[in-house]
């Protein structure tokens, strides 16, 4: 049996290369893969593109920063209009030292749904009209006018669960799923971080939320506390 | 100075549309206030985009950051809950199934085009679910302050930010008025207790129907 | 609250009207809706363009050929190129007396899903190539070329789950799933036959299939038993 | 007359081609017996595209129609298994998730084009997951009788009916032989015992490479 089972978050991430694209599960504080991403931060891999739904807000990514490990972030949410104090990505941003690529939500995960299953692009009506549209085929069907969305895909794909067996399936908790199964499915190597490992068998089958087909990597950590405080 | 509403009572008129069955969606900041003054006795569906069809209060109480609504915050669960991943959760709001979708707005035009993420004054903002909802929910209703700090009309007869989407906004609801968007452009409908129909027109830019049934709102 | 739970399969399906485009749930044996087939059968509707994975295979959907209610099919299994007795429909499609559409599996489901998820079509490499590229556009993207497939809706769904709650939350039975989900989310009027019916809240929230925004009627039944026999 | 393989014996060494952590699709028909000769002790996930990863042997003990292969008969879960609906199926299947399809042939070129299923002779034929599954797998290997009734070779200089896809095979066993497909055209490896590669050839519509390394299978 092959052993998907790694001791720590930083063996789990030791091929990790500079210049790597890398995808993180969480929505805020929910289901974010904060002990990789810590890890990731102690690794000092550099020039990374990042893929997460958000950086900077309940989550930890923003500590990538501290020694410009990011050259590149996509994401739905990374600059606010309004608020408290910049995050360290926003001021590194402001002074255009890392870059940003800003897509809508539901065609942020569409397109790492369609990464991982095969689809060359789909037509969403999402954007169309705003900046979003910039660069982008205008695709008619139906006699509907639609934008071309292409699939992303990454490297690596930190993802966060709540249990794993030892085969590798993954069970998630409460709203802790959002971009975790997708992003499962879109990266050729996916290590995930879980609260807890169990044997093979143990996970219901209809409980299972990420097929073990999808996972390379587990790693057992205790959670870190994360919360939003807006 | 004219007394607008409160947040809170622009909260309890939008939440005056919502009615037994809907799911609805609320959208950041002032939206999310509609979640205190649901019907009661009426069965709504508040699905967060982040995977949570059904979500009830937002409640410190035992807090679980796997358990927070699309704005980050806590929330408790009602009885016919589901969880969803976030894929199943914009297949939701875009294939037409969110019955409406309460969002804050920076500008709204009068023929309907909104324009709430990007505030360039501060040169920042970010898309997240807005422009999906916006596209995808089969109501869209904006609630909002009549006006920017500095008096400037938030309703314009085309938007100078960036847009979330155009053509899309149904209903807007501000602490002076309740304003539908139709085909013809914009019907004032409802006016907040004392506020004068003209004094509404006279922070608006473009050009407000009068409806004939106009009056002012219930609270 | 909004009552979706119907006495009989006959009381869920009273507005059907003729010349309505239905889907059906269901692979083979599994998760197929037998109890609203045979309802549909005893309404008489006629006329209809049925979507379904197969037909007269472990399935009951060929009774629908027994007074011809049947004037299309969308299908992915429907003429078996060897096998024994022929089915209803293939002796009607040999006729031809119904008309079929064959869509791959993946495209089929997939046609569906953007159905139901406001996707206005997506690009495949499946079926290039061959006689399911007929009259479709091919599109490239990253330097590779596809077709581009069109979604599929319906006016109704005809599903199968297991359990179902009164605010219409479905939990679906090892590989009873299949279809059924996607379906419920594509069809203007989704019901579902289900062997058990419990109050709100009774699911658990993890257990959830199908959200109760996609069903409009749910009608208990025992099941019917089916099995393909070859 | 020349005995090539059994089915048995065909399934058996297509089984020798699957090792430890593969995920494997079996198709309908021939390719269904490969599961009776898995080699043990590696862990190898047979997906049913009808939504299971993980199935064990076909058993008709406690039949449960809700708990089939994809070629409708009745199977045990190993430890390990999950279940998920058919778009999820499919994203695995043409995103690329299968490492190996195992898939029933009509007729196989030399280029790689699989057609499997329609047959003209009888009209009829049904595409199910084939298309699918022979584009998306990592390696597409056909298993089928060298001939078919008659004599009439199916390893072809070009198909002859309606293709599954074109340029997709990866190695053929037969009863008679295993055959890889490659950018210069197939190349023989292996003959089954006591037949004679000329014999193969004889039974092939285009030339066979013979591989330095051409053997007798051992089974």
């Amino acid at each position: 049996m092959i052993e998907k089972v790694f001791a720590t978050p930083d063996d789990a991430l030791h091929d990790v290369p500079d210049g790597a694209t890398i995808m993180f599960g969480g929505f805020v504080s929910a289901g974010s893969p904060s002990n990789l991403i810590l890890a990731l931060r102690r690794r000092g891999t550099t020039g990374i593109t990042g893929i997460a739904n958000n950086i900077g807000l309940g989550d930890l990514l923003d500590v990538l920063c501290e020694k410009r490990q990011l050259a590149k972030f996509i994401a739905t949410f990374a600059i606010r209009a309004s608020g408290g104090r910049a995050s360290r990505f926003e001021e590194q941003y402001a002074r255009r030292e890392v870059e940003l690529e800003l897509v809508p939500q539901g065609t942020f995960v569409e397109r790492i749904r369609a990464g991982g299953a095969g689809i060359g692009g789909f037509l969403t009506r999402t954007g169309l009209g705003t900046v979003v549209q910039e660069g982008k085929r205008v695709v008619e069907a139906g006699g509907v006018e639609y934008l071309l969305e292409l699939p992303l895909r990454a490297d690596f794909a930190l993802i966060k669960a709540h249990r794993a067996d030892r085969l590798g399936n993954l069970q998630y908790r409460y709203a802790g799923r959002n971009f975790n199964p997708i992003m499962a499915t879109a990266a050729d190597i996916v290590i995930a971080e879980v609260e807890e490992i169990v044997e093979t068998g143990e996970i219901d089958p209809e409980d299972v939320g990420t097929p073990a087909v999808y996972v390379d990597r587990v790693v057992r950590c205790d959670p870190v506390p994360v919360r939003w405080e807006g | 100075m004219v007394q607008g509403l409160s947040r809170e009572l622009i909260a309890l008129r939008v939440a005056r549309e919502l009615h037994d069955g809907m799911v609805v969606n609320l959208g950041i900041g002032l939206p999310t206030l509609v979640s205190n003054f649901l019907p009661s006795g009426e069965q709504i569906l508040l699905q967060a985009e982040n995977g949570i069809l059904g979500y009830g209060r937002i409640s410190d109480e035992n807090f679980d950051s796997d358990l927070i609504n699309a704005g980050g915050q806590p929330v408790t669960l009602l009885p016919g809950a589901s969880f969803f991943d976030s894929a199943a959760s914009f297949a939701m709001i875009r294939g037409g199934h969110v019955d409406v979708a309460v969002l804050g707005g920076l500008e709204v035009s009068e023929r309907g085009d909104l324009a709430n993420w990007y505030l360039p004054e501060r040169g920042g903002g970010s898309i997240g679910g807005a422009m999906d909802l916006a596209c995808g929910a089969k109501r869209l209703i904006v609630a909002m302050t009549h006006t920017a700090r500095g008096g400037r009309p938030r309703i314009r007869t085309r938007c100078e930010y960036p847009l979330t989407a155009p053509g899309v906004v149904d209903l807007i609801v501000t602490d002076l008025a309740v304003i539908e968007v139709g085909p013809n452009g914009l019907t004032l409908t409802e006016v907040a207790p004392g506020i004068d129909p003209d004094y509404v027109q006279s922070q608006t830019e473009p050009h407000l129907h009068r409806s004939p049934t106009l009056h002012e709102m219930e609270l």
